[in-house]
């Protein structure tokens, strides 16, 4: 059964790809690549919750290995609960705000090539989520972020151009260190392949050999590389100057989903390699860069939390708060990283799902706001609880799970997250996470009161008559309210959901499974005999049928050659 | 298998987490269905609002029954878990509960405590429920608009608040605690093209959201701590508590509990210093600020301290005598709550709108019911027993309900017809003397005067101070005595007032010029039935007052099976006006000397001309103080980094990362030692050396020209140099690469600088701290670098490149004998091992395409299509 | 070898670290394209020096082999002798990286060359749009632009 | 740029180079070269074409616009990468075949150098393209 579904986890990949390539000739025509568009986003979304349900059920992990080279040689795909969490989070967040672009999008920047670059983003993005190789990563953040500059800069207003570049040149100052750190950690260990890192990380510390000299340093460039991409303190800057120009289902789709790849990037690589515990090995007590690293993350948890909201309460243009309100919560997730046990974890991984979720919703709904008053200052908005109550009933559901009160989906990934840090000495961070909690309620109450309670200010008459704007964006209805109710499910919902991401963190602690289903047997025996004993002796864990003793011979993952003169 | 499939998914696998632990699932179907009717009765009020949106505008009457259905529903499902289960007991053995699985992995099911003090609280709140939904008739009149509104909202509130005080699991409690909050924000706002009006609810529901924040550190700490989820456990926790935390000291996560839990009961309670909300609520319609602000939503906080007194106030009486609860308890809770009390009282008396001093008058009444949760964790000896310092406190908070709602409810009814202002109702008896007797009457409540059940309330409490002679506290009894002698004085007073004023009797307010407005409300006046309304629910509820006053064993049969504590003082339930004397002639009862004293007091004070103004409560600044200094001096904070310059970025960016980077490395002597291992090798080819130099050069003579032609030729060399020295690498493939694209790269270049402006103006070049930023990143890349190839692992997988890439190495384990079948390693690496590494690069190859025509788009393009 | 990479690294690192914070963007831009070779070096370093040692003198350099195979037999000795090595971990065996250059890093670096190249074709477009909206090039001036305007109402 | 010496060199070189661009890329299988190196080749060529005759020569060289041929080099790369997918292979899985020619020559046949064929005119209409757009703004 799994054998057959393995090949195809790459779909995530090339559904997007396709759908992009079939625009490219479409560009100008704005039906045709829309229904492309959305179902593309619509499928790949549905086959990732379809084959999270599966591997659930099966407790598998799907491995594909891209031109049949077995890992570590080729480039191996992994689906895991992790992977497959983030994929239908990301395929449901970009399909909203593709539909609700079909609404607010100018015409120039459909003909702008809107359309392959989205696709191509999430082609980036998805295959980040998916990939198993170090330097694959590297390629799919630069598709990522090559698509993600051209989308910041799409329609090439004054606005967009005089800030876009700081987007540009500090994502290529970190992409460059990620192809160097790529290389070194080539260089370290020689490998790239992450489970194969791992494999060899553990293998080291529980030889005694210890990790390589400077490892931890190397950690750190990769930690600096996605904290950066993340938005973690002090690397968050090019954030807040550049969401809020462009178009807005773009800024929502960026709001939602970018910096959740830099964390998402934390979350698979650093319990894997750089920190990984040592709870296992006997031997060992203590992994040293694990702890020096978590006391970095720790420090900057704290600070990403409480600026960013304060960044966040102090402005007075709605886009603006959204996006500094990213960081803030990307503040909860690195908290979730300090901790980094199994379920904080998992804490952690539901945080950015719901988070993505909320965020772009909030975003879609700035941009309807937008269309009624002509401007996202919150001194020219007012009254639109009257004009518009679907919109205020919407944008109150999605604010309040932004804040985290219960039953919403915030609260429940808020609370996984706190409870591990009063768990595990992190009380500090708690409380800092709990204060952080107060203050967005204040940044969100903010937007509510004056934008949909107060009347409508005299001197900035609203610039649209109501009944247009809703005429007009119908389609924006559309994707705001799938996000929130996808938001309301994953409050509502929070228990299977965390299911879920319970696996994917017990996963990520212990990453004997995620080697075991990455690497043939054979590697994981030469590399580390004891392990393959002791992984391969337990009864049905055995991925391959043969038992261990016999003498290895034709191994590959799925494919034996049949053409050979 | 979808199906089956989506079972899986949220099929019951309880207790997977190894964290999980709760009480056991389901005990028996009665139990369930039990369950399931107390859900019913939390949710028909939400439900039947929600159904009132779907009525036509103009359907008042309909709507307003179908309102009144819900909260009925309740009162009566539990009115009949009453009469058929009783009251739960709280002792050990009281039995699991049952429970809907909801969220096991979160610990968050539906399970229900239906002990006195929840029973009581939910069977207060759908009762007055209901009589407010007939009041918000009667206030609102026909206005559809505001009926429409207002129901579903109403209806959500009472959900939330029954759900507050049934809920067994901490975090439902929690959870419904949040919606009160928010219902609370909504019903505040309620007018909410008045800026004011809006600002005061962003104030309460900031606060209140502040300590629910409290509650859930609070409430997960102590789950970590204890692995307790729910109350009942809690509860029932006494004997392990005790072994377990014996020592409750500052170290103890579950004294932080306790304080956290504290901060969201204070702030809901409006203690000290976060009363200023209830007072700014008041913005609210009149029936919110009967409901929501005097009778029911402010008394949560009250309620958690009940909740959390049996274990954390050491009150749990169990067979081997009292248990010792957290020893700040008694401190912090007493002070706060007297305190509360008498500010409230101080500043009530001291106000002319009659919503401002009935909200004062809230805040010191829950002052005072905090202090008496504070005095029950003393304990005294009396005729050889030990006992517990509080008796009846369902009392307590019954009669506070019984008397402010009607307060409040008046006051919207003569802010209606007349004004809410007492300077402006003097002699107001002759116009409606039904409404003026009924507030009459609540204000003798107000004023516990005897023949109240009020009066026997306060004597209990005065009891309670008492008793405290006879504790640790000592003389220092006297102290919270005078407390509340001012407070009740106040009280008496503000009655004396009232009624003077209102009968037009000498001592009472005349007109005052300089009043302020008056309550914004003013709707045609209608007669008839529903007109009545505004004032009938006061005088059903202020009834309850004297059925307790005069006829005690009445009340005693309501609430006294209800009443948690009900030993101590009056171990035959609750004396009469005349019994209560007897009982204090019998042993020289000072409380009731007290009693005396504050009532002639306050009469004296009533009719004195002194403290006839009105104040402002000092803590009102508090709220905009947080604001201020979040909104402005955060936003100072942030901009001071977020300056909006690229080049402030990157230079924090690059201290951020070569401080910690430099943090690591400095540490690790190894670091330093394989790097000095490493220049052994210098001398090995020295062409390479050359070369390196002049890559060198050419990179450093870069900042030191500005003619951007010959920059771009420097930068060009360098480029040719580094293609030399991949030649001297063996790496034909990059040379040939490097090499076009540099010839490319140039192109483009040039061209883009003809495209740009030519005079460019000459900077400061500032190169102090670039080149010191400079050289710092420098040396850490180079150091990088030679710790990295220092490394030098022995398998690496450049190896298994080298033989697989043109056949198969035959008998290798990993791949069955398949090769690249090229014997350019690097290009089969390229297109066939890591191929998909180079469909992704040109992808962003397109990617960067595309990028530069959405740019700049073609004219040639709009041409053909 | 490697000292001289490590070096240029070094160097080309940081002058291109030092041209990002300059005030113009066109010297930025020459920072990143500079900022690429400083990357590629420093993967090229990983392939380990390309000089077989034979002896200390190191009196005559004799290069490893490029990555492209003079004949089929090579890389079956190779893997032969891995074979054996394989079985008897004890016997000292040729590494096929002791006479040949290590490929995986100059095929990233490849993948890198041409990444860099698209996203420098991309910054540049970027720079003349930005120069024509915006009307400046110094990052000071497009600092000032469209920063927050304080409120007026709260 | 436009000297006539250059002009008629240019005649000569452009085809020249192209062809070597196609030898390069296909030979790059077993000696340095590559879909890269020989898209790379050809860009120079093309570009240096471009420059020296000018937009409307180029224009008659290259009748398309240059994301057809990004769009056709990316599809070649996508479908070899594609097609093992329907086997219910890993993508990208190569397909190699001796073809016998009938006369005793055999060719050996490996779909990655489809692969590089795509990556070869993908390279090819980025470069040309972002030169030629440029080039068009300086003209302007």
């Amino acid at each position: 059964m799994s054998g057959s579904i393995n090949n195809f986890i790459i779909l995530f990949c090339v559904i997007p790809l396709a759908a992009g390539l079939l625009s490219v000739p479409l560009v100008g025509r704005s039906f045709p690549s829309r229904v492309i568009g959305t179902l593309s986003f619509a499928s790949t979304f549905l086959l990732a919750v379809y084959l999270l349900i599966q591997g659930y059920a099966d407790n598998t992990i799907y491995v594909s290995y891209m031109g049949s080279w077995t890992a570590p040689f080729g480039i191996s795909v992994v689906f895991d609960n992790l992977s497959g969490l983030l994929l239908a989070t990301a395929s449901a967040v970009a399909l909203g705000s593709y539909i609700h672009s079909y609404s607010t999008n100018a015409s120039h920047i459909e003909r702008g090539y809107f359309h392959p670059l989205i696709q191509l983003l999430m082609f980036g993005v998805n295959l980040s989520f998916l990939t198993g190789d170090i330097f694959n990563l590297f390629v799919s953040f630069e598709i990522m972020l090559m698509a993600s500059y051209a989308l910041l800069t799409i329609g090439a207003s004054k606005k967009q151009m005089s800030q876009a570049y700081k987007y540009v040149m500090l994502n290529l100052l970190a992409s460059t260190i990620f192809v160097i750190a790529a290389g070194m950690a080539y260089g370290m260990l020689g490998t790239l392949n992450m489970a194969d890192m791992a494999l060899i990380v553990k293998t080291k510390l529980a030889s005694g050999e210890g990790l390589p000299v400077g490892f931890t340093a190397l950690a750190v460039m990769f930690l600096l590389v996605f904290a950066l991409k993340g938005a973690f303190f002090p690397l968050w800057f090019w954030l807040p100057d550049t969401y809020y120009t462009c178009p807005i289902s773009i800024a929502g789709l960026f709001g939602g989903m970018l910096t959740k790849v830099g964390v998402y990037a934390v979350v698979r690589t650093f319990p894997l390699i750089f920190t990984q515990s040592v709870a296992d090995i006997a031997s060992v007590d203590v992994n040293p860069t694990r702890t020096t690293i978590l006391w970095i993350i720790a420090v900057a948890a704290a600070f990403t939390m409480f600026l960013g909201v304060l960044g966040a309460v102090s402005q007075h243009e709605v886009r603006r708060i959204l996006s500094i309100h990213v960081i803030s919560q990307v503040g909860y997730m690195v908290f979730g990283l300090a901790i980094m046990t199994g379920w904080a974890l998992a804490g952690c991984i539901f945080y950015m799902i719901q988070h993505m979720v909320v965020k772009c919703s909030l975003f879609l709904c700035c941009g309807i706001m937008e269309k009624h008053a002509g401007s996202d200052d919150l001194d020219k908005l007012g009254g639109l609880l009257k004009r518009d109550t679907l919109l205020g009933v919407l944008f109150f559901v999605a604010a309040m799970s932004l804040v985290g009160l219960p039953p919403l989906s915030g609260f429940f990934g808020k609370m996984v997250i706190i409870q591990e840090g009063w768990n595990n000495g992190l009380w500090w961070l708690s409380i800092i996470g709990l204060a952080t909690g107060a203050l967005t309620l204040l940044s969100m109450l903010k937007i509510w009161s004056y934008g949909y309670w107060n009347p409508e200010p005299k001197k900035y008459p609203q610039a649209a008559k109501p009944e247009n704007v809703k005429s007009s964006s119908r389609s924006g209805y559309i994707g705001i309210a799938m996000l929130v109710v996808l938001a309301l499910f994953l409050g509502f919902g929070a228990n299977p959901v965390y299911k879920f991401a319970d696996r994917a963190g017990e996963q990520l602690v212990s990453p004997d499974a995620y080697i075991m289903a990455v690497l043939p047997k054979e590697r994981i025996k030469l590399v580390n005999p004891e392990l393959a004993a002791k992984l391969y002796d337990g009864i049905g864990h055995d991925r391959m049928s043969e038992p261990l003793d016999e003498e290895p011979m034709i191994i590959s993952a799925s494919y034996n050659k049949e053409v050979h003169p | 298998m979808i199906s089956t499939l989506f079972l899986t998914l949220i099929g019951a696998d309880n207790g997977q987490h190894a964290s999980v632990a709760g009480p056991a699932l389901v005990e028996g179907a009665g139990s369930s269905s039990r369950t399931l009717l107390l859900l019913l009765a939390i949710f028909a009020p939400l439900v039947t609002g929600l159904i009132t949106l779907f009525y036509p505008r103009k359907g008042i009457t309909l709507r307003v029954l179908t309102a009144l259905a819900g909260p009925v529903i309740a009162f009566l499902l539990l009115l009949n878990h009453f009469n058929v289960n009783g009251v739960q007991p709280l002792d050990a053995g009281s039995g699991p509960v049952a429970e809907i699985s909801w969220m096991p992995l979160l610990h968050l099911n539906l399970a229900f405590l239906t002990d006195g003090l929840g029973l009581f609280f939910a069977l207060l709140v759908s009762g007055v429920g209901a009589l407010i939904v007939l009041y918000a008739r009667g206030y609102f009149g026909k206005n559809e608009d505001d009926l429409y509104r207002f129901y579903p909202t109403l209806g959500f509130f009472t959900t939330a608040m029954i759900g507050v005080v049934l809920s067994d699991y901490m975090l439902l409690t929690l959870l419904f605690w949040e919606l009160t909050s928010i219902s609370s924000f909504l019903l505040i706002g309620w007018d909410r093209y008045d800026k004011h009006a809006v600002k005061l609810a962003m104030q309460a529901f900031v606060t209140t959201g502040m300590g629910g924040m409290g509650l859930f550190g609070g409430i997960l700490l102590f789950g970590m701590t204890t692995n307790v989820w729910t109350w009942s456990e809690f509860i029932n926790f006494g004997t392990w508590w005790q072994a377990e935390y014996a020592s409750l000291a500052f170290n103890n996560p579950v004294f932080w509990a306790f304080l956290l839990m504290f901060f969201g009961a204070a702030t809901k309670s409006a203690q000290f210093p976060w009363q200023y909300w209830l007072p700014g609520a008041m913005a609210a319609p009149t029936p919110v600020s009967a409901f929501l602000h005097s009778a029911t939503m402010v008394k949560a906080g009250v309620f958690l301290t009940g909740r959390l007194l049996p274990v954390f106030g050491g009150a749990m009486v169990a067979a081997d005598g009292l248990r010792a609860g957290l020893e700040i308890w008694p401190w912090l809770v007493t002070i706060i709550g007297g305190f509360t009390m008498v500010l409230g009282a101080l500043i009530s008396i001291n106000q002319h709108d009659l919503k401002r001093i009935f909200a004062y008058t809230t805040v010191s009444q829950l002052g005072l019911l905090m202090c008496m949760y504070g005095l029950g964790s003393f304990a005294y000896e009396h005729n050889g027993h030990l006992l517990q310092n509080i008796d009846f406190d369902i009392t307590q908070i019954a009669n506070h309900a019984f008397y402010k709602a009607p307060l409040f409810i008046l006051a919207g009814a003569l802010g209606h017809v007349l004004s809410r202002n007492i300077t402006e109702l003097n002699g107001a008896i002759k116009k409606h003397p039904a409404m003026c007797i009924t507030i009459i009457l609540a204000g003798y409540g107000l004023a516990a005067g005897p023949g109240t059940i009020s009066f026997q309330a306060k004597e209990l409490f005065l009891y309670a101070i008492y008793h405290l002679k006879y504790t640790a506290v000592g003389n220092w009894w006297m102290l919270l005595m005078a407390a509340a002698i001012v407070t009740a004085t106040c009280n008496v007073a503000i009655f004396i007032r009232l009624t003077t004023t209102l009968i037009g009797l000498p001592g009472g307010f005349k007109a005052d010029p300089n009043a302020i407005e008056a309550d914004h409300h003013h709707h045609e006046h209608e007669h008839g039935f529903w007109a009545s309304m505004i004032w009938v629910p006061g005088a059903i509820l202020v009834s309850f007052q004297y059925i307790g006053g005069f006829v005690p064993s009445l009340w005693m049969r309501v609430f006294g099976d209800l009443e948690v504590y009900n030993n101590n003082y009056f171990a035959e339930g609750i004396p009469t006006f005349w019994g209560a004397i007897i009982h204090g002639i019998h042993e020289f009862s000072v409380p009731l000397m007290c009693s005396g004293i504050a009532i002639v007091c306050g009469i004296v004070l009533g009719f004195s001309p002194i403290f006839r103004g009105t104040i402002k409560d000092v803590c009102d600044k508090i709220y905009p103080g947080i604001y201020w200094l979040a909104v402005t001096g955060g936003g100072k904070a942030f901009r001071l980094i977020q300056t909006g310059n690229m080049r402030h970025y990157t230079v924090m960016v690059l201290i951020a990362f070569l401080s910690v980077f430099y943090f690591v490395s400095l540490g690790d002597s190894k670091m330093f030692d394989l790097a000095v291992s490493q220049l052994g090798s210098f001398n090995e080819f020295w062409p390479g050396v050359f070369l390196g130099v002049i890559i060198c050069t050419t990179a450093l003579s870069l900042p030191l020209v500005s003619h951007r032609i010959i920059r771009i030729l420097l930068l060009g060399s360098c480029g040719f140099t580094v293609v030399a020295m991949y030649l001297v690498y063996q790496a034909p493939d990059l040379a040939l690469t490097q090499l076009t694209f540099e010839i490319i790269s140039v192109v483009l270049f040039v061209l883009v600088i003809r495209l740009l402006p030519r005079d460019v103006p000459k900077y400061r070049p500032n190169p102090i701290w670039r080149i010191a930023l400079g050289t710092m990143a420098g040396l850490a890349f180079g150091w990088m670098t030679l710790v990295a190839v220092g490394a030098d692992p022995a398998n690496k997988l450049g190896m298994w490149f080298t033989m697989n890439s043109y056949e198969g190495f035959v008998r290798d384990v990993y791949n069955a004998g398949r090769g690249g079948g090229g014997k350019n390693i690097v290009n089969v690496i390229l297109v066939d091992f890591r191929g998909f590494d180079t469909l992704g690069e040109i992808t962003v190859l397109s990617l960067a395409a595309l990028g530069v025509w959405s740019l700049l788009p073609s004219r040639r393009s709009r041409k053909t299509s | 070898m490697t000292v001289v990479l490590a070096v240029c690294v070094a160097v080309t690192f940081g002058v291109s670290i030092y041209m990002m914070l300059g005030r113009e963007l066109m010297g930025l831009a020459i920072g990143v394209f500079l900022i690429g070779h400083a990357a590629n070096l420093s993967i090229l370093a990983m392939s380990g020096s390309p000089v077989i040692q034979h002896d200390k003198a190191y009196q005559t350099a004799e290069f490893k082999i490029p990555p492209v195979l003079e004949s089929d037999q090579q890389a079956k000795d190779w893997s032969e002798a891995q074979l054996i090595k394989a079985e008897h971990p004890e016997q000292d065996v040729v590494n096929p990286l002791d006479e040949m250059v290590d490929p995986l890093p100059q095929a990233l670096i490849l993948t890198a060359i041409v990444i860099g190249f698209a996203v420098m074709g991309f910054l540049l477009t970027l720079i003349v749009l930005t120069q024509r909206r915006a009307k400046t090039l110094d990052v000071n001036e497009l600092a000032k632009m469209d920063l927050p305007t304080p409120s007026q109402a709260h | 740029m436009t000297s006539l010496i250059l002009k008629t060199a240019m005649r000569l070189i452009v085809p020249l180079t192209l062809l070597f661009a196609v030898y390069m890329a296909l030979k790059g299988h077993n000696e340095p070269g590559g879909g890269f190196i020989g898209g790379l080749i050809a860009s120079v060529s093309i570009a240096l074409y471009r420059m020296t005759y000018g937009a409307e020569s180029f224009d008659k060289l290259l009748p398309i616009h240059p994301r057809i041929l990004v769009f056709v080099g990316l599809t070649m790369a996508f479908l070899v990468a594609v097609f093992p997918l329907l086997f219910d292979r890993p993508l990208l899985t190569s397909y190699e075949q001796y073809l016998n020619l009938g006369f005793g020559q055999t060719v050996h046949f490996v779909s990655a150098a489809i692969f590089d064929i795509g990556v070869l005119l993908v390279v090819i209409g980025v470069s040309v393209g972002m030169i030629d757009r440029l080039s068009r703004e300086v003209e302007k």
